[in-house]
Parts: C-alpha cells; structure tokens; sequence
C-alpha cells in the first residue's frame, strides 16, 4: 500500500446515482486483487475529513475503475471529478477474495452497489471455472450489470427479474447446484449478508463475503472497524485490514 | 542552510518536535510504510495496559463536520505482549518511544510504569490520565486534580525516565491540573486529549457510536487545543507538547507559537499517514523564511 | 397532515421548537428581511447589559474549520437604549421575545431582571453566565456551580416569567451546572454557550482575534453540543434547550432525540438568514415522514 | 437584500490569480450601487462554513460581475465555479460611494485588487464629470485594467508605469489639480489606505474608501466587523452596514 495521485479518465453516470471512475496506474493496476479497495480522498480540502473505501471493480492494463453511488457528501463530491484531475489514493488495501480455492463452481451474490468488485473477480476466474451471478436489489436501476455475464436479477418489487430478495433467489437454485462444489462470494448490506450466512450455514456451503463498516483510516493504525469473531467472542479482526472479505464461519456479522 | 529542529522535553532530547500521538499510529508497523519513521522525533504507542483489551464493541468511529468521534475503548494486546511483539519491531526503527499507558486505579499506573522502565527502548512515558471512552480509562481521574497530582507523584517514584502527563481537555482549567502534575515531578504535559462528543441517527434514535459518546479530535478541536495550550503556557513552567487537530506544518507552527515545545499528529495520519515527514519539511521551509535557526525559539513566543 | 409542533418551557408556550440564538440576530430587524419572523418560535436577544457596551475592539471574528471564533465582547446598545429604540420593533414581529442578560455581577443581573420584567413584551429571560469573552461577561460565574444556583436564585425572586439559564461548556461536568439552576428554581436551562477557542498568525505571531480567545460556535462543536445536552437530559429534570452547530432540520432533530425540548439557532443565521424557516420545513416532513403528531414526543427519546 | 440562487455565465481568468466571475440576476443588477457588495456562498457544502464578501465589479443589463483574487481556500473554490453552475448570494449589502455629490474632478486610486469596484464606479459617473485613475500593484500582474480607461498605473517594481506606490504616484498629480473641487474614491489594502487618509488630510482633499475587514454575516447581526468612529472614540461603525464605504475622516483605519 502507498499514497497515489493518479489521473481521473473518466467519471460517467451508469445509472442516475452509480458512477463508474477510471483511473490512470500502472502501480495499483500491477497489484490490487479482487476484493481488495482503496481508500479516495474525494476533495483537495480538509473536508470531508476522511477518506472513502472503495472496491476495485475493475482492471483492465494500467486503468483501475470504482463503481460507486452517490451516498453523502462525499461520494458527491466524487460524483464531481472529471477527465485529467488529479485523485489521491492509498491502496490497495486489505485481503481480496480467495477464489482460487478448491471448487467447481463459483456463485456471487450482491445486492445493490455490492456488485463492484464483481467485474474484476469474475474476470480473474480461471475462464475455465463455470460460474454463475445473482444481482439483487430494490428495484430496478439499483441493478448494475456493467462488465458482468452470466446473471440473473432479482428485485423487491419485481420490476426486473425475480421478484423477492436476491438470497431468496439464490435459494431456489441450491437444489439445482452440487453444494459441496461451490463457493459463494457475496457482497451488499449486512441484513443481507446475515441472511446470506444462515442460508450457507444450513446447507453447508462454503462462502466469503465482503463486509462494510465505517473506517477511519483503512490500513489497521485507528482500530475503528472491528468485527467479531465467530470462535473467540473476546476478540475482534480489523475489517480493513484482516477484511474485507472474510469467510462467512469466522465472523459475526 | 539547515535550521536546528531539535527540542527537549525534560530530559528527552528529540531531532525535532514532531511526534505521532497515540492511538493513532498503532505500534508503528503499517505507517513505516508511508514514511521513515526515523526521521521523525517520536513515536507515541497506542495505550498500553497491564492486561489486553477488547476494546467497544463496533460502531467506534463516526465522522463529524471537520472532526471524527472514537471510542476505540483502549483496546490494545496488553503489557506483556507488547513487550514480546510490538517492541522488537519498535527497536528496527530508529525513532525514539514513548509508552503511552492507560489504567482503570492508581496502581494499575505505576504497575505498568514500573514494568516497563526497563525496556531500554522506552525512552519518557505519556501517562494517559484523559481517555474519554472508557470508564476506567482515565477520564474520572483527568477531571480530578488531586488524582493527577497523585498519580503523578507514585508514576514519579518508579521511573527515572521523562514523564509526559497527557490532560484531558474536557475541565474548566486545564491549566490547574498541568500545574498539579509539574509540582508531583512531571517533566511534561502533553495537551489535549479528545473532547467528548456524541452523534446520533436521527431515524433509529440511537447513538452512531456504540458506546453512546466518543472523543472527538481533528480541524474542528484545534481551536479548543490552542487555546489551551496557550492557558498553560501563560500560567505553568512546564514544556507542553501541543496536539489537536494539526493537519500540517502551519497548524504545528501555531501550536509552537502558543507555547508547545514539541506537536503530535493524530486523525491527520489516518488521512495523510506521510504527514509527518511533510510537517518536517514545512517546519524547516518557514525556519528559513523566518530567519529562525533554532526551533525552540519559536515556542510560547505569542505577541499579545 | 400538519404534526402539532408546539412545545412548552415552563409555563412558556412556543409555537414550534425553533428559536434565534443571543448574538446572531441582533434585534431582529435584519433577519427579518429574509423570514417571517413570527412563523419562528422565539426569538433571543443580543445579550442587553445595564449600561452600553461598546464590545471588543477588531478584529472580532475568524473563521475556523467548520466553525468560527467569535469575541464581540457583548457589544451591546444597554437596557435603557434597549427599552426605547429596539422593543417597538420586537412588538411588531408576532414572535415570543426572550431577552438575554448579561452582567458583571450577581446584583446586574437582578437589577436588570427587575426593570425588564415590566415589559410585557418579553415572555422569558436568558441568564448569560456563559459569555466567554469579557471577563465580567459570565464565564467566571459560568464555571461557579454555586454563583449560578445564587445567581438563579436572586432573579428568581425577582420575576414570575420563565427563566432559563444558560451554560457553559467550558467545566468538567455541566450537568452540575443545571441541577443547581434546578434546585434555584430555574424553568429550563440551554446549552451551549461557546467553547473557549483561539486561533494565531504563524508570521506575526498575534492572535487573530484582538481579545487572544474566543467563542467556538458552527458545525465543529455540534457533537459536543449534544454530549452536554444528552449529559444534562441523563441527570437532570428540567427542559433543556439545545444550542451548538445546528445547521439544518436534521441537526435540529438530533438535538430533541438528545433531550432538547426546543433548541437555538446560532451561527447558521449568518450563513443562511432564512434557516430558521426551513427548519420549521423540515420539522414538519419529518413527522409526518415518521408519523409523529406532536413533536413533544421526540424529546429524549434516546434509544441507548 | 435577499438570498439569491444565480446563474454563473462565466469564470474567466483575467491574470493567473485573478478572475471575473460574470452572473445574470436582474434583481441584483437593478438594485446594487456601485461600492455596494455581495457575501458569497463559494461551496454547496458547509465548508468552508462562511459565505465570502466581494465588491460588485460590473454591472451590463441584467449581468452582474465580481473580480476576485485566489486569496485562501474560498476564493479557489470559487475560480472552480463554471458556466451554468448556480451560485448561491446575499445582496445588495453595504452603503457604496457617493459619487454623485458635488465635486468637479474625480479620481481613484486602488491598491491591487481594490481596483475591483471601480468598473462599474466610473462607468456610473455622469459622462460630464472628468475622472483619472490611478492603480497601484506591487508587480505588474498585479495591475488589472478590465473595464477601465484613464488610468495610470504604479508598480512597487517599477515593472509597469510609475515606480512607487499608487499614493505616491496621486501625490505627484495633486498639484495639477484643484484640491478643493476634487474628490478621491480609494480601494486597497489598509497601510494604502492610512497613507491615503495622511494625504488627503494634510492637503483637505475629501476622501472616500472601501475598507475590507473579516465578516460572519455581511448584514448587521453578528456585529463582527467593527470600525473605529473617528469622533467618538467609545463607538463603532459596523463595516457590513454603516460601510464599507466610508468618508475617509469619520474612521480610524
Ligand atoms: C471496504 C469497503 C468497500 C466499499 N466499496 C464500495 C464500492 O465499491 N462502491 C460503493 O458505492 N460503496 C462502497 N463502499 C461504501 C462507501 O465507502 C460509502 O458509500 C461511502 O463512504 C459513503 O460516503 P459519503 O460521504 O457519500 O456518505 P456519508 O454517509 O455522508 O458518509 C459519512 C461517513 O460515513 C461513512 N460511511 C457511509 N456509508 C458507509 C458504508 N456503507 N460503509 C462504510 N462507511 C460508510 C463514510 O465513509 C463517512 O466517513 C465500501 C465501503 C467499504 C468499507
Ligand atoms: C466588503 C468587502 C468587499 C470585498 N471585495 C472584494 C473583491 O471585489 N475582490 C476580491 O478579490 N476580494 C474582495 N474582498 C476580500 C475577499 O472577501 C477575501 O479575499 C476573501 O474572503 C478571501 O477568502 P478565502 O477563503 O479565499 O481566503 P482565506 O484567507 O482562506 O479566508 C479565511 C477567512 O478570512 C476572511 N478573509 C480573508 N481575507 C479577507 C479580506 N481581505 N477581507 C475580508 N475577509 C477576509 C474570509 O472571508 C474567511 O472568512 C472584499 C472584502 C470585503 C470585506
Ligand atoms: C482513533 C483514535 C484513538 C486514540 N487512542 C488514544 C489512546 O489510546 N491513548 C491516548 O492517550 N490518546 C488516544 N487518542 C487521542 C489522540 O492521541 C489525540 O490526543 C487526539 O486525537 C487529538 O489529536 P488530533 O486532533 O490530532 O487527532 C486517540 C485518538 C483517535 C482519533
Ligand atoms: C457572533 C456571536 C455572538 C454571540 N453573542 C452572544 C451573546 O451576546 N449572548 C449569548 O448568550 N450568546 C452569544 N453567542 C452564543 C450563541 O448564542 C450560541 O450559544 C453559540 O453560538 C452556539 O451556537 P451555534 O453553534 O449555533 O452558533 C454568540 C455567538 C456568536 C457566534
Ligand atoms: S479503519 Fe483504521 S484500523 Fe481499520
Ligand atoms: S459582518 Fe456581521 S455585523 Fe458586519
């Protein structure tokens, strides 16, 4: 990890909220893995005071692209930048998701922005690795598919796809798949995720996800984002640092 | 030409006067990657104390406008391995230590204290008597001028090494309790402490931070951190080692100018973890514009 | 559907929780050519003093990260003044008056509580025992648990009206501060007044504002704000108004949820002379958004 | 005064540091006076918390301008500002010159950027009265001519025009010109403008000036900006609103 001032190339709106910014660097392009994020520094003056943790969505040679929607304050101010400003990052930050693990199949699971780090995890799959996406969320433009295949979309009011939410899609696959075969890799709100971690529990599937929480520094030196673990109840991983991607068994969520 | 940056705290000599406050650097490891620690004057460890902590339960960070609320709650691995795990990475870097130790009594001070002063590594200690986030972090003790004094006095009889009391900001005159800890052998105080604060959502009525309140650092104290140094400055001969909200050399300047004998970065390292280095180059920049070849004559020269 | 936003302090009836701080309004006249002035719940006055108060020399204010150091020095027209020239303008705004007094003695305070009381238009006094920025302006009664309780106690007997004390932030635990303004027979105590702050010039080394220190206010103190008022609501039985920071609705609300029963509107004025009118807005969205018909059941309603 | 949300038309860079910053608001054009200001908000967040006080520069039809020099954080903010963004603005604030009292010659003298309210100024004076202007720089970039016409210029330097300072340069004129039946309209720094006050004083020439001081509201209720009275010692003007025009006698700058 380091401190980058790299070149915006483009900032353009997917949908009304979600931006896609591409960056110019070689360094963190060589480096990053799936999973792993940065941490933006979304304006040139003291505020907002902190950083913003972002996934790596995608690389493609020397550029790196976030996908991001406009929250607060912040990721508005992120909204603003433009072609040829400059952004200050440090990354890559954090542990990415172990895909190269033993499985067959692979399943990824997101509900709403939680599909950035799709694009670049499903592009480093071994091509030969069958996998399989399921995109969920509210309604209709909080589905983002940008740079992904093989999905299926589920949403809460139906408007698109299934209607219900995406882990309840993803149950109704389970008879379907050889669950000691795959790996899941999820990624989105916490209800979700906790929903997403009985559903593993029970059928015995094996499962990372990527967990959010707020961070003040995002490289371990602030101890601001703690999350349980599973085993030893007395202790705590550094989201930032031991994350953000944990197996589904090791954490509390 | 190259202006003298280097100060004293007591008997602690610094190459200069920038320190990395506590709690905000961990034990040093993940910054040595942004910057060379050895160029800077000190290092402050997280709290240490005699038995490890778990720390609050999440959420313990929040941003505030220009600041952050903590309440980490003092987590940390405990006396013993700190002394086993964090120390020998703290010997490789070529940067002088200060212990900083929290404690829920009086004995738990000096037990830590007298423990450590062995390790020839810890060159002064930073005694915490003003963390806010944990019942028995401090807090009680920092709004208690006879237990400053007090603890002070016993921290005193065990360590020949420079002893920082570190003050909390959250009393009426802050400068009674710098004054408290000169007269117990102090040779310093370091000022301030995080400001209690508290945030909360207006949807779920419930505190953003877990532990309902939270200390709050970084641009939106500095003002409050100034004002009282410059108050100990005015009332106490002790040196006093100025923190709050420092984003960068002109902040540290202002602190120096108000009475500081040396500066800690806090939040700015969780935003800027090279601050440090940066700070030291600002602060020579303006030696030379000024014409200042020796640091310490900045320090308390207020006009007013 | 429109929530009742009406609330009681003391036996004052307020149309909604919404009211202009001391000191950022002046008398009225200005702001009110950005709002309807009798739409906002009550209106305070610039501290009145018994003589004229010429105020403290410039410069008088500095911007600070999201906040702002202020020592006006109570620069005030005196009570006489006061009577003749800016409460006919006061009569003719269909707002609650409340008039803020200041003094450089405990016998000031009650000799201006006295004559002001006989003007009808004012509906409740604001005790100032929290100005930090003249030496006689409150700040050494402010941090004098025991001047404040006799200082509440003296007006008291000199006025059937509502009286509210305001506090300072600046002592270690305020809620000492309302419990003794309780017990005098105070209706209701607010909080805050402005943190002690100071700010200099690194080439000329002066402090930027001419008094050396001065008042903290703006969006930097609000997490401080609501410690002290949550603090207050935890301890004490007595309505709190909640000051420091407030910038829109939602600020406003996250007071009420931390025990506020109404709350000020301070330096935002400066910025946004309309806010007080957009907040009452977004008062009301609010409620309905969470089906709350009467704003009286938001006040402490802390979930923690 | 009010609070207006204005349309920016454009942001142009007059020198490096300096910029014009062109707005159309036919309230504001048909109301401000020349000397008159603006307080400006330059962010849509709160920081940097307080609005900004600038001069009205120009006004052409229902186009209002300010010339602003990048000073801190603020004015950067500012020059960020581009075609079509809405700015946020309380005005017409302040009491401006009075130019229209009875006088033969007129002449102004500006400091720097001070120059900024003298545009629309001399524009406003009856085309009948003859006027000369004297701007002052302590370099040559600091010497703007936007707008202008009769001037003569000073350069601490001596890189452009006269080399001296601007009152020095209207120290060589006055006895060109007949004291009694001129009046002098000045704008720039404050050790300018006390040379200034020295000078006209000793030669009785009647005097106006702009002051600039720090300022929380602009409008008179925060009473942050005070300015000594020359009569009374024990009272003060407020410069938002008993300025920040004053007549060069009644103030101690
Ligand atoms: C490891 C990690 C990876 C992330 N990856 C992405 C991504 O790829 N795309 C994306 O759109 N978002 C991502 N997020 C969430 C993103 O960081 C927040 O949406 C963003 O910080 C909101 O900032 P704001 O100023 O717009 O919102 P505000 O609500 O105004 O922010 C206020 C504070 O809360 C924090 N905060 C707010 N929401 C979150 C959140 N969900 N998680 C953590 N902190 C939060 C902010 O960082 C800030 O400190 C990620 C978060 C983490 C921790
Ligand atoms: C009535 C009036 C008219 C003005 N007209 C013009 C104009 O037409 N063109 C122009 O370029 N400038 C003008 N100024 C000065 C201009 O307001 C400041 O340059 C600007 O506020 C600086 O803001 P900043 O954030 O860039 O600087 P910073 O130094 O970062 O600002 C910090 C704080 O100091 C205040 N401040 C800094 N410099 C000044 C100053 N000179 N006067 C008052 N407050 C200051 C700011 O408002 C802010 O609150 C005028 C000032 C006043 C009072
Ligand atoms: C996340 C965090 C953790 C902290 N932990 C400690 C601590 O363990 N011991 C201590 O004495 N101070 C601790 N502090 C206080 C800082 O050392 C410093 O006094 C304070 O943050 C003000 O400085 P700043 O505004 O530069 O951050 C902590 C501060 C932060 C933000
Ligand atoms: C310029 C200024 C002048 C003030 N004058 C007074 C005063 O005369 N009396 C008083 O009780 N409070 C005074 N205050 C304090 C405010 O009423 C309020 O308590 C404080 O500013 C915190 O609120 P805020 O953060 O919303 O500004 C003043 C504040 C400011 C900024
Ligand atoms: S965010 Fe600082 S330790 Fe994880
Ligand atoms: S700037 Fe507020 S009164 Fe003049």
């Amino acid at each position: 990890m380091d401190i980058y001032k790299i070149i915006v190339v483009s900032n353009t709106a997917l949908q009304e909220n979600v931006f896609l910014l591409k960056c110019l660097s070689s360094e963190i392009a060589s480096k990053i893995l799936p999973g792993q994020f940065c941490n933006i520094k979304v304006s040139e003056s003291d505020f907002p005071l902190l950083r913003r943790p972002f996934s790596i969505c995608d690389v493609e040679g020397d550029y790196i692209s976030f996908m991001y929607e406009v929250h607060g304050e912040g990721t508005k101010l992120l909204s603003h930048k433009k072609e040829g400003d400059l952004i200050d990052l440090i990354g890559p930050l954090g542990k990415g998701f172990n895909y190269k693990s033993e499985y067959e199949t692979a399943i990824f699971i997101s509900g709403g922005i939680g599909v950035a780090p799709f694009p670049y995890l499903t592009r480093s799959l071994d091509g030969s690795i069958p996998y399989k996406i399921f995109l969920g969320g509210r309604t209709e433009n909080q589905i983002h598919t940008y740079g992904l295949h093989n999905y299926e979309i589920s949403t809460d009011d139906g408007s698109m796809g299934y209607k219900g939410n995406v882990v309840q899609l993803f149950e109704k696959h389970i008879p379907l798949l050889d669950k000691s075969k795959i790996k899941v890799f999820g990624c989105g709100p916490n209800p979700m995720l906790r929903a997403l971690k009985e559903l593993c529990l029970l059928h015995e599937i094996n499962c990372e996800v990527s967990v959010e929480c707020a961070m003040a520094c995002g490289f371990g030196i602030c101890q601001g984002c703690p999350i349980e673990k599973a085993e030893e109840s007395d202790k705590y991983y550094l989201v930032c640092k031991d994350g953000p991607v944990f197996n589904i068994k090791d954490v509390v969520i | 030409m190259i202006p003298d940056l280097s100060v004293e705290i007591g008997s602690l000599k610094l190459k200069n006067p920038v320190m990395l406050a506590s709690g905000t650097v961990g034990y040093g490891n993940e910054i040595s990657e942004f910057m060379d620690l050895s160029k800077i004057g000190a290092i402050v460890t997280k709290s240490v104390s005699l038995k490890p902590r778990k720390g609050n339960p999440p959420q313990r960070i929040v941003e505030t406008p220009a600041g952050m609320l903590n309440a980490i709650g003092l987590a940390n691995v405990g006396l013993e391995e700190f002394i086993k795990t964090k120390i020998p990475f703290l010997k490789e870097v070529n940067s002088t230590l200060i212990c900083n130790i929290a404690a829920g009594s009086i004995e738990e001070y000096v037990e830590c204290t007298r423990i450590l002063d062995k390790e020839e590594i810890i060159k002064a200690f930073e005694i915490n008597v003003s963390c806010p986030n944990v019942k028995e972090g401090g807090l009680i003790f920092g709004n208690d001028v006879k237990a400053v004094g007090r603890i002070t006095e016993l921290v005193r009889g065990v360590t020949n090494k420079t002893i920082i009391i570190k003050l909390s900001p959250n009393v009426a005159n802050i400068a009674d309790f710098a004054e408290a800890a000169r007269k117990e052998g102090a040779d310093a105080v370091s000022a301030i402490n995080t400001l209690v604060g508290t945030s909360f959502d207006i949807y779920t009525r419930k505190p953003k931070i877990k532990n309902i309140t939270g200390g709050l650092s970084g641009p939106a104290i500095k003002p409050v951190a100034l004002a009282k140094v410059l108050e100990i400055s005015r009332r106490v001969d002790i040196p006093i080692i100025g923190i709050g909200g420092i984003m960068n050399w002109k902040d540290a300047i202002e602190f120096m100018i108000c009475g500081a004998s040396a500066f800690q970065l806090g939040t700015v390292n969780f935003v800027n973890p090279a601050a440090g280095v940066e700070i030291i180059e600002g602060l020579i920049n303006y030696c030379n514009k000024m014409s200042i070849t020796n640091i310490t004559d900045l320090i308390a020269t207020y006009k007013i």
